[in-house]
């Protein structure tokens, strides 16, 4: 098991509390219709996002999915503007124009949510080729899901960051579905990984589940990254507690299935990991519950009262300039 | 029973029913349309969705996955195997979700699906329909809420077909799955919900041809797809104020019926053109440049159109309902042409 | 000396020279641009093509590898990839070889570049110069012949260029990549070998502006790209029988400079649109729109269009040479709205 | 060697010198200005199309490339109609309209050259798609190049035939080059038939310059797509002659590698197995020498001769009816 130190143990666990919650209220909030639009929620899946982003610095990049909440928190998105942007208010994020699809913060290195699937691998080629061409160490992260690993511009991306040696990590965060479509249906390849031999990159299954296990493989990804050797595959193997978006029923889950999926809950693997270890203790783990309680039920009342966007707000921003 | 009502997702989802029972070289692929592969249900026959927003519930029990196919997150590759099938022998029908996603498939629709039958010297043919949703309104963001049919309207080897009713959405299904080029069949989302009377039998509405939706003689609107609905409203509040509005829904936009809309515009001397797409390049231009150049003489007032600004759609709810072209705005223009 | 004499593709060059010398952050990617990495050349410094057509010959040597970008066949990775490195600092320049191939990438171009600044609220900006080659002529066919250009002028949040000869190609080449939003610029095939003054600072030609190519008082043509040359050789013939035409070349469709097109209208009351792209949805029913809306009272005949009809690209010479509108055309239809 | 009888060797023998012929004439008559547009010559690569083709009937399907005439002769295409396509006259192929980069004839089962890179992987998809419908035993062949594998239509296309089990070969002509680009520089694989890996399906690398060994790997593959067990990548590692397109002087070519490819020659190369091996008779081939020759004589005579299409013909075959 990786060896991490209590300061980013504590901080991985509270940045997977944060998404739990925040996905957990934005589904009620969504059932309640205080929120609409389509809304992917992350919960099952924190350990990938929060493993990884425990080695990166606001200077790195990532890129995102549909499925975009837990990356935006796991980078340091802040969740007010978050929620924000979930009601489509001048306080979000993208001042109520991206909504759940679209939260970016560019200044964090979030590059963005994206509805488009499979469209986050050229863009983190291009971040990539950003910090190779100015000489940083900086290193992106692409996420993408199994059902993206089908769309021809992963394979395009993973080809053109492997000859240009690019510092970018292909992270593929299979839960298993795209939409109600089984990867098992899907995918051709018996594991996602299995594709890095079709670019001749390094590429490693693991169980996306657990935290450590995620920040292991992407350690020796990035640092490979950061020394120029170019791009790694890494897929995560996990699972989704929510339908493919707010409103399905997961009438495609057996009872099996979702008890199995309880079993791997990602936060409650860690917290016996770090207590039977006695790396944490539960004063500190209970403590950072009710933070990451209390943070998000204010973040929901400040979206709630926020105000919107002035009507002006439609025209605007389509261009930096246009005469 | 001329008179039962079925919703526009019934409708459609009836029109290629009876198509796939007429015709045993008619299939459909796209993502998720059977509804999954979970065995479990597969099993017990089931299926899990029908379609992202349920166009084709129940479609895989009745005709099996052989011939109701979920694809991969692979535009490119299905659409083009849907091209590709229908010039060996098939008629299929493929579902792209949203037509914002053509970015990742056109080549396959447009040069290849539009053009084969012209680069082979007319010895091909591509009987396929690709059927896609468009429209704002669902708070689905910048790139889920996009019209776009002005794009492939542009494309020379392609028809395009934008249904504004449950009548109307059946019969024209019905004709795009026997036509034999290839048809892009648009789907406004918001109106999958709206209901109407809609005919047992399996009947079809010929491609490039208009319907009157409203007679009158003040003024001419033409109005594309949900905007149809839009104009209606807008009809009654100028008929309380003694203006007589003719609606004419294009239907098709490529063909389109020249002659109907001209025939309207040289009755009524004025014009205005509703339709939910960005301005430039627009098929709203087509049919005011059709009014500025062929009925030149009888046009009593520039013709308006009302459109989407040139913006990308905005998620935030009170921005989307600034951003759709409504009645009010219909109204307005109605009364500008006739000041 | 301000009558340097340089040909269309030594202005294109040129102007992408300059901007890299004067911003280290420009760089440029596309297929073939620098020439093949074929290690005995590169050994010796030297590059096999330099583009496709020769357009970024000698790029490579001056500016080396890091800097000019040969890709691999996947244009949406690497049309993507310069979308992102703009969106994180540098001023990117990709060549999409052949417009033609846009249905490969379009996502990129229309779904991410043109929408990250609205979907983000304004917290980004995308600096980011997307070159391709339009338009018939050179026996090419239907897959490498299209103008395209009204697709992406349909697009909000990208601008769209299209140069006539080798001075404003230049300037609009300098002026794009200075420019902090997506430029899409249209490079006519058939306009390459054409040469004309070319003075040697690296000056700009702010987007937007259209440039009037002839002042004439009895009719107005607004022609684009290759058809200005056309344009202006009717006018010539027109001349001679007295008819006395302004040509206004636009330069830029996205945004369009409205203003000076109205005015020439106004002035001289008949309207003739030249475009080679093909009729529906296309720049030239914008403009003949554009007229009919806002200088309607000024219009004393309807506006005509000339432009390609609605085929794809044939290969035959002879067909192809139909298919391209020409001077006779052009002299017609302003023959016409004289009438 | 692939055991192959005396009919089918002559059969093979014959289409090899009749595309050498072909492109030989096409480039001759392209350098006299007879022949307009993008033409892209096959010489070189003939043991590829042939070795597949000899194994085909007309019912079954190939998808092409820009660089199809090849395709074309293999699959039984007439060559008089090919040349007076090159010269876009009313008797061509496709009555001139589609020129080079366009040859099709559907009722040979060739879907036709292809000007876009990568678009024949879903095209053939298709085809595999209506043989498996009918419950045929039809097959498709979907040849691409080296610098095809780099599109993401050719990943998406080997995926939907691997998950589907339809009846298509992915026969990858590797030249070596995308246009000037040499293979080592555009592709990450070792070889391209490495990635069959990533779809879970065959792959074999072949000399593609070696008739015989294309012929082995494509009747495995081709028994195997019959059986319905789905595709098979097969890379067939070969050079062109000429250049790109004519016009391209070659400079990226070094002598030395000029030199080899001319070692390399699949036509020598078929006429010294079968002689030394006492299959065919130096009689037997020159017979077919003389007859290739003549055939793309006339070919060319009465493609020069032939008309124009018709002014008309500019706006028939858009459509099948547009009222
Ligand atoms: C190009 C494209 N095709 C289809 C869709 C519709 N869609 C949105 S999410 C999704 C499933 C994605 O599956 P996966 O990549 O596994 O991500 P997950 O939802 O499981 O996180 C689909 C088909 C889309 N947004 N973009
Ligand atoms: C989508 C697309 N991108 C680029 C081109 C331009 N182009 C035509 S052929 C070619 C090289 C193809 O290389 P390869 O696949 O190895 O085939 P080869 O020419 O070697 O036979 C390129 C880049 C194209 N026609 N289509
Ligand atoms: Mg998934
Ligand atoms: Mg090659």
């Amino acid at each position: 098991m990786a060896e991490i130190e209590k300061e980013k143990l504590l901080w991985i666990y509270e940045r997977m509390k944060l998404i739990r919650e925040f996905e957990d209220r934005a589904s009620k909030l969504f059932a309640q219709g205080e929120v609409p639009g389509f809304v992917h929620l992350y919960a099952g899946e924190e350990a990938s996002g929060v493993g990884v982003a425990a080695l990166l610095t606001d200077e790195d990049f990532i890129t995102s999915t549909h499925r975009g909440h837990g990356h935006c928190i796991a980078k340091g998105v802040d969740v007010h503007a978050m929620m924000a942007e979930l009601y489509g208010k001048a306080t979000g994020a993208c001042g109520g124009k991206g909504g759940s699809m679209h939260i970016a913060d560019v200044d964090k290195g979030m590059l963005g949510a994206n509805g488009i699937v499979g469209a986050g691998g050229p863009l983190a080629c291009g971040a990539g080729l950003t910090a190779k061409v100015k000489g940083t160490d900086q290193v992106t992260i692409c996420f993408f899901g199994d059902g993206a690993s089908e769309q021809g511009t992963m394979h395009e991306s993973m080809n053109l960051a492997a000859i240009w040696k690019l510092p970018v990590i292909f992270l593929c965060e299979n839960n298993g579905y795209a939409q109600s479509t089984p990867a098992y249906y899907h995918c051709s390849a018996e594991d996602i990984a299995d594709r890095a031999t079709a670019y001749d990159i390094p590429g490693f299954a693991v169980d996306g589940t657990d935290v450590f296990a995620v920040y292991e493989a992407a350690e020796h990804a990035i640092a490979r990254a950061r020394r120029g050797e170019g791009p790694t595959l890494i897929e995560a193997k996990a699972f989704r507690y929510y339908g493919h978006f707010e409103g399905d029923n997961l009438s495609y889950f057996t009872e099996e299935e979702r008890e199995r999926n309880r079993q791997r809950d990602p936060i409650s693997k860690f917290r016996e990991r770090v207590l039977s270890r006695g790396l944490l203790t539960e004063e500190e783990l209970n403590a950072i519950d009710e933070r990451a309680r209390q943070t998000i039920e204010d973040a929901a009342q400040a979206a709630k009262e926020a105000p919107y966007p002035a009507a002006e707000e439609l025209f605007t921003d389509v261009y930096v300039s246009y005469p | 029973m001329n008179n039962r009502t079925l919703t526009f997702r019934e409708a459609f989802n009836e029109a290629i029913r009876l198509e796939m029972r007429r015709d045993p070289l008619v299939i459909m692929m796209g993502e998720d349309i059977a509804g999954g592969a979970a065995t479990h249900l597969q099993e017990k026959g089931e299926e899990a969705w029908g379609g992202d927003l349920g166009l084709t519930k129940g479609l895989v029990q009745e005709f099996g996955r052989d011939r109701i196919l979920d694809t991969p997150i692979s535009e490119s590759a299905f659409i083009g195997a849907a091209v590709g099938a229908a010039s060996t022998g098939l008629r299929p029908i493929a579902e792209l979700m949203f037509v914002d996603f053509f970015g990742v498939c056109m080549d396959q629709i447009y040069n290849q699906g539009a053009k084969l039958r012209y680069m082979f010297g007319g010895k091909a043919k591509v009987p396929v329909v690709i059927e896609t949703l468009i429209g704002a309104g669902f708070r689905a963001a910048g790139q889920h809420s996009q019209c776009l049919y002005s794009v492939f309207t542009h494309m020379p080897g392609l028809k395009t077909v934008v249904p504004s009713t449950p009548y109307n959405a059946k019969g024209l299904m019905s004709a795009a799955v026997r036509d034999d080029d290839p048809v892009i069949y648009f789907v406004h989302k918001v109106l999958l919900d709206t209901s109407g009377p809609v005919p047992e039998d399996n009947y079809v509405i010929p491609l490039g041809q208009a319907e009157i939706a409203r007679e009158g003689t003040d003024a001419t609107v033409v109005a594309i797809g949900r905007m149809r609905l839009f104009a209606e409203q807008a009809a009654e509040t100028l008929a309380g104020e003694g203006i007589d509005v003719e609606i004419v829904d294009p239907l098709s936009l490529s063909p389109l019926d020249e002659k109907t809309i001209l025939e309207s515009v040289k009755k009524t001397h004025r014009l205005v053109v509703v339709d939910e797409d960005t301005p430039r390049c627009s098929v709203a231009n087509d049919i005011v440049t059709l009014a500025a150049q062929q009925a030149f003489d009888y046009l009593d007032a520039p013709p308006r159109t009302v459109m989407a600004p040139h913006t990308p759609v905005p998620f935030s709810p009170v921005l989307e309902d600034l951003y759709v072209p409504g009645p009010a705005q219909i109204a307005d223009a109605v009364r500008a042409v006739m000041a």
